[in-house]
């Protein structure tokens, strides 16, 4: 019983931290439908970004989250300014191409800066702490501290855009650039505003996860993935989706700690000699490929 | 036809700068070229840079003349045979790619015409490297790769001076069994009950396949329960489920084999998972690497690996004192296995070309099989290295041992590792159980 | 005969292009006399599998405008149907290589059908999910060796072996690859001229059109996507023979999927000399500026960096690629 | 037996009835209209008829088969044809290959394709646009490409959806000849969706009008003219009682064009 509370309770805390990674996708792509396969990439910014200010300036790496945040805002402005912009106005297949060029870009631009071995975090108030709440539950620190602010981000999000003027024009854009720009909305500016919120708000979810992820220049493709899987299921575009289906993704991912509940509950010795952990991201695309198949709009999907 | 003629010539030069864009480069009699493939970038960069220091440094003392280090090769500057040949050394990044190894490999003998090859740390590399080697007839030694596999391919031109895992794991069975018998100094006899669960876990390239396998074997072998076993890619960024199953099975005992950052990365999570076996033990590579002690500080006191050198051989070994000096001073680190197994590697080779006195395969191939060094020339604390001839083993070096070390915390403050293994050249009393997190 | 005599027809391109063409095939002919390091041969044999990639890659992404980034999986496919059949059973590539692309194409059909239910971003995502899945299997499944991957030996298959296709010098290989080329190009010029490549193109145009014009656009993807599994899982097979070690993480990544699907997107999706003016672009580009910059300077990863902003600038600027660029230019002289 | 029969069809998105209850049917080698204010549902029940949509209830048979069920493509295999209201001339084919896309419905072989394409182009006079992009032509020859690729199928039955619209009257005199042509030269059965009264009413032998979905009159042209739902339909109370006839001169065609 113990396993199988333990697992629960790690697959809702990851899920919350992957809604994080999720959210950023989302967003852009509610606003102007165009997936960014660079996603992952901006997570890695925001990981070096929280590793290298923290041993620059010898501060907790959980300060570092206004300095991811920035970095990330400016990052995705840039690349809406310098690139999206341009690549909007081609074909989809322009567009799938275009983003997976700026993947290898930043890929291949922090391997040459920082080269290829994983890097970890070290110290910190909160890196190596863990509560023991019982009944299995360990729930480490940095983790539990990404959950929080995952929840708190989903927030803020919503907030923003059902709350605020800039979230209503938002809105007005996604659901139909010419009208709004007829009603005197900046589209363009809209654009550039959800490339930045999406940007920021995936480098500070990657800021929190290099607490107790390691990160290399490789990692970022994983991370698109699940972000398409929570996207996907969630319903493209919508925010709450992603939240529930990142807490989906998250148990998803956890199926190697369910199939050893039953393995060691039941004692099926054969169910050990299974592989499981070496499987658990493969849940992910069996899901992807399933939901997007009988699904299209996604489990939670009521927008589009 | 003047127009094809035309065409003709224009396709003629350009074949011709397709062909002068190739790198050719001059051939000299005058030295003999090494290539040595290792991984100077990819997440095993930090052992590649020990590897590296570790054939640079024994290349040094081999052109050099050094009268005081009681090493043969020391004394010749260069090879004697071939009139104080120099050794060249040709260094290589594989990236801890098989594939892109294998091309390396090709490219050194093609292109850069080399005689010999060293490497190349990662079993899997050295798996392919080496078959680009038969293929050619190109002489390989290994030095570090630990995959016992690789030497019952019946390869012609593959010679290996570790040991390999075959004898670490039953090495590490034995220290277990010692425990039960009350064998380990400064730890009662230990119930066998209280350390008969086991879970492994390795990275799942070629070695940490092949550990086990290893640990499979022995585990059946002196009856202890291998409940889990799990393989996990070595460049995970997460393994806390990993860890998790680990745990699910309660085990006593924690066996793993890792290269440098998923040890780091796996530590950090079992702390972080509190996970808290009686023995934690590593297969060497990532478990002692300078990176893996730096970074986790005193977490790991109590902590076990198995390995080929410890500084403190450098108390019954003389001469491996003398190389540690030198190669403190130009790495600012002690000799760990990596980089004493890439010094006996270079070592090994530059004995057999000398005793070969040419640089022809055949006349290399020779020697090698013939070779003999004795155990006092070496940094290791090994009997010497000979090559098998004959049975399911060929190439591998037979007078080759294994130590198991602990890291724990010396008076000075500082985590090193003593040896716990074998009895009779223990440094210190075996830390039982692991004091946890 | 009609068959034939459309693959060996180039007449639809200008002069110019075929006196190219037969220059450049005259070229890679006597490539291997000139040529004095493995370096160069192996960058050429590289550049002709990745053509042929391409080519397979073009007939479902070019022609049919169905963006694939999962090819990898069907190299995976062809090269273990390959190593595996050889070192279990000791069958030799010229068996071994039709049986893989059978079992490719059964896949292809097996995912086909859910697949091609999808459009756009969520038919290219789902494609790379299937490949990772697959991935993932071979990874764990210890027949096929698992993540240790398979290995043919020198000892066990002495070279030179025609039947198991194992040399010790490139040269073999080098024109073995060679006559797959140039078959591939004629299957590929007859293929976008006949009946399936007309009702391909149609599709990437309009579907309701081409449902109206009688085309069962589903099936006919699926058949296409089959065309190019056989295609992809054919080099596979060579592949594994070439470089005669296999493991899931190198030979079913998706970067191996990226970089088939970029190469004949960069070259000129939907032409037929896209895949292979993007295959010579970038592997030769790729292969000297990884010699001279990454291993040379120790710039690790500049190559692609290079590589990325060409693809980024193309993308943004030209989505047509090379060759739509060629086209552009050509159709506004006609004018 | 009726050449198409068309049964109470009903065609619902969501809550909306975009076709309520049609039926009528037509005789092999009429030539009929289908007309109707914007959003009547005219380019909906062409779907319906040709299996782009499936239906939600009524049954539609055509040569005496029930097609009800059938997919588009196989509709197009039994002999329906249609065109697009809206045709974004887009791809890489040039003319003649895009009218041989059609002509492979029938035939493997490229160059019976080839031969088919060739005679329709030239049938339509538009043999010397063979090598053009369609992108590359003025819009009407653009029409009659995409009628061209239409016929490539060798359809019985042809659905043509506003084929003259945006043209001027000698376009729309010439695009008239062309689909006589096709009805009683080729024996091309034709229905007709067209805003140009003008045309519909001098071309057609029949008229079907659609108004919010449901059909509301059907009759030969001059009846139709002066049918009082039908004026009321197009132009509002007011001018069904100040009038009372719609000028077949006068194109309303404008007002209905935007979309």
């Amino acid at each position: 019983m113990d396993l199988l509370l333990g697992s629960i309770a790690a697959g809702i805390v990851l899920g919350m931290v992957i809604a994080l990674v999720a959210l950023g996708l989302t967003i852009i792509f509610g606003v102007m439908e165009i997936v960014n396969f660079a996603h992952g990439e901006f997570l890695m910014v925001g990981m070096y970004t929280g590793l290298l200010t923290a041993q620059a300036t010898g501060t907790d790496p959980i300060f570092t989250l206004p300095v991811a945040a920035i970095v990330g805002f400016l990052l995705g402005v840039i690349c809406y300014a310098g690139f999206i912009k341009f690549l909007i106005r081609g074909p989809m297949v322009a567009q799938l191409l275009g983003t997976f060029g700026l993947m290898l870009f930043l890929r291949n631009l922090a391997l040459l800066i920082f080269g290829s071995s994983d890097r970890t975090v070290h110290h910190g108030i909160l890196v190596g702490k863990s509560f023991d709440i019982g009944m299995g539950i360990i729930l480490p620190a940095t983790k539990a501290a990404a959950a929080g602010l995952s929840v708190i981000a989903f927030l803020a999000v919503w907030l923003l855009m059902n709350r605020t003027k800039i979230g209503k024009a938002l809105t007005a854009t996604a659901l139909n650039a010419q009208a709004a720009r007829y009603m005197g909305i900046p589209t363009e500016k809209m654009n550039a505003l959800a490339w930045g919120i999406g940007g920021g708000s995936v480098t500070v979810a990657g800021a929190l996860i290099v607490n107790f992820w390691a990160v290399n220049p490789f990692m970022g493709l994983l991370f698109t993935m699940i972000a398409f899987t929570v996207v996907a299921l969630g319903g493209f575009g919508s925010v709450p989706g992603a939240f529930f289906a990142g807490l989906v993704v998250g148990l998803i991912m956890e199926i190697p700690g369910f199939w050893d509940f039953f393995t060691y509950t039941f004692d099926w010795p054969w169910m050990a000699d299974v592989p499981m952990t070496s499987l658990k991201y493969m849940w992910i695309y069996v899901a992807y490929f399933v939901i997007t198949v009988i699904r299209p709009r996604g489990l939670f999907g009521w927008k589009h | 036809m003047n127009r094809l003629l035309r065409l003709a010539s224009v396709g003629i030069a350009l074949a011709a700068v397709l062909g002068l864009m190739l790198p050719v480069k001059a051939f000299s009699a005058e030295e003999i070229k090494i290539g040595v493939i290792y991984p100077l970038t990819g997440g095993a960069a930090a052992a590649g840079r020990e590897l590296r220091a570790g054939a640079e440094l024994a290349a040094e003392i081999a052109n050099g003349v050094m009268a005081d280090l009681p090493m043969t090769m020391a004394k010749n500057g260069g090879i004697k045979a071939m009139g104080g040949a120099k050794i060249n050394l040709i260094f290589k990044d594989h990236e801890g790619n098989p594939t892109v190894g294998a091309d390396l490999a090709k490219k050194l003998i093609l292109d850069d015409k080399v005689h010999g090859i060293l490497g190349c740390y990662h079993s899997s590399v050295t798996k392919t490297v080496s078959a680009v080697c038969e293929q050619y007839g190109v002489p390989m030694i290994n030095g570090s790769s630990t995959s016992p596999d690789l030497t019952m391919r019946g390869f012609k031109w593959f010679w290996r001076t570790t040991p390999h895992d075959k004898w670490f794991t039953k090495d590490l069975f034995e220290l277990l069994k010692g425990l039960t018998e009350g064998k380990v100094k400064g730890v009662k006899a230990v119930p066998k009950k209280d350390i008969e669960v086991l879970a492994a876990a390795c990275e799942n390239t070629e070695w940490g396949s092949l550990v086990t396998e290893m640990i499979k074997l022995f585990a059946g072998e002196y009856e202890f329960k291998l409940r889990k076993t799990l393989l996990y890619a070595d460049k995970a960024t997460d393994l806390s489920s990993e860890v998790r199953s680990l745990k699910a099975a309660k085990p006593d005992v924690m066996l793993f084999a890792s290269y440098t950052s998923d040890a780091i990365l796996m530590l950090k999570t079992l702390k972080a998972e509190k996970a808290g076996p009686k023995i934690i033990w590593g297969q060497d590579a990532g478990f002692e690497t300078p990176e893996f002690r730096n970074t986790l500080g005193d977490d790991i006191v109590g902590i076990l690996t198995r390995t080929v050198f410890l500084p403190q051989v450098v108390e019954v070994k003389k001469v491996a004192g003398q190389v540690n000096r030198m190669y403190k001073a130009k790495t600012g680190n002690d000799l760990s296995g990596a980089s004493a197994r890439s010094f006996t590697g270079l070592q090994t080779w530059v004995h057999v070309i000398e005793k070969a006195g040419s640089t022809v395969p055949a006349e290399i191939q020779k020697a090698a099989n013939a070779i003999e060094i004795p155990g006092d020339e070496l940094v290791v604390p090994w009997a010497g290295v000979k090559f098998s001839t004959t049975g399911d083993e060929l190439g591998q070096n037979v007078l080759g041992s294994g130590l198991i070390g602990q890291y724990q915390k010396a008076k000075d403050g500082k985590v090193a590792l003593e040896i716990v293994y074998p009895f009779d050249v223990v440094t210190a009393d075996m830390v039982y159980p692991f004091p946890g997190w | 005969m009609e068959t034939l005599k459309n693959a060996v027809d180039f007449s639809d391109f200008p002069r110019i292009d075929l006196v190219i063409a037969g220059a450049v095939a005259f070229l890679f002919l006597i490539f291997p006399l000139f040529s004095a390091s493995s370096f160069a041969m192996a960058t050429m044999i590289q550049f002709f599998m990745f053509s042929l990639y391409g080519m397979g890659w073009n007939t479902i992404g070019g022609y049919g405008g169905q963006v694939d980034l999962g090819k990898a999986q069907y190299v995976g496919i062809g090269a273990y149907t390959t190593a595996v059949m050889l070192l279990r059973w000791d069958i030799p590539f010229w068996v071994s290589m039709p049986v893989g692309m059978g079992i490719a194409v059964i896949w292809s059909f097996i995912i086909g059908y859910p697949l091609f239910r999808l459009k756009g971003h969520y038919f290219a995502i789902a494609t790379i999910a299937t490949s990772l899945v697959l991935k993932d299997l071979f990874t764990v499944w210890s027949f096929v060796g698992a993540a240790r991957g398979l290995e043919i030996s020198p000892i066990t298959y002495p070279p030179p072996d025609y039947m198991r296709l194992i040399f010790k010098e490139d040269i073999y290989y080098y024109y073995l690859i060679l006559g797959f080329f140039f078959l591939g190009l004629l299957y590929m010029n007859w293929f976008r001229k006949s009946r399936l490549g007309f009702q391909l193109r149609c599709i990437k145009d309009n579907e309701d059109m081409a449902r109206s014009l009688g085309i069962n656009v589903h099936w006919a993807k699926i058949k296409t996507y089959a065309i190019a599994t056989a295609f992809v899982s054919m080099v596979g097979s060579f592949h594994v023979c070439y470089i005669k070690v296999i493991e899931p993480v190198d030979i079913m990544s998706l970067d191996l999927s990226i970089l088939i699907a970029l190469m004949a997107m960069l070259g000129g999706a939907g032409s037929l000399w896209g895949p292979i003016i993007g295959a010579g672009v970038l592997i030769p580009l790729r292969s000297y500026l990884k010699e001279w910059l990454g291993a040379a300077a120790g710039l690790v990863g500049i190559d692609l960096i290079f590589y990325a902003l060409i693809i980024m600038i193309v993308s943004a600027f030209e989505p047509r690629g090379i060759w739509g660029i060629v086209e552009k230019v050509r159709r506004r002289k006609r004018r | 037996m009726a050449f198409l029969e068309v049964q109470n069809l009903t065609k619902t998105f969501g809550g909306l009835r975009a076709n309520d209850s049609i039926s009528f049917s037509l005789e092999r080698e009429e030539l009929i209209g289908l007309i109707g204010p914007n959003g009547a549902g005219k380019t909906t029940l062409f779907n319906c008829i040709c299996g782009h949509h499936p239906v939600t209830s009524g049954r539609i048979i055509f040569d005496g088969q029930d097609v009800t069920a059938l997919k588009a493509h196989a509709m197009a295999r039994l002999g329906i044809g249609r065109t697009f209201q809206v045709y974004a001339a887009t791809g890489d084919l040039t003319v003649l290959e895009k009218v041989m896309v059609g002509c492979f419905l029938h035939t493997r072989s490229r160059s019976k394709a080839r031969a088919c394409a060739e005679e329709i182009l030239g049938d339509l006079k538009l043999f010397d646009l063979s090598d053009y992009l369609v992108s590359e032509l003025p819009v009407a020859a653009q029409k009659r490409v995409v009628m061209a690729m239409a016929l490539g199928t060798q359809p019985r039955l042809l659905l043509l959806d506003e084929v003259a619209a945006g043209l001027n009257t000698p376009e729309i005199e010439e695009i008239m000849a062309s689909i006589r042509h096709v009805n009683k030269d080729r024996g091309v059965t034709v229905i007709l969706i067209e805003h140009v009264m003008e045309m519909v009413m001098k071309v057609s032998e029949r008229i079907i009008v659609l108004d919010y979905g449901a059909k509301i009159a059907e009759g030969p042209p001059e009846v139709i003219a002066k049918d009082s739902k039908v004026i009321k339909a197009y132009l509002g109370e007011r001018y069904a009682k100040e009038h009372g006839t719609i000028d077949h001169r006068s194109s309303i065609n404008d007002q209905n064009q935007i979309r």
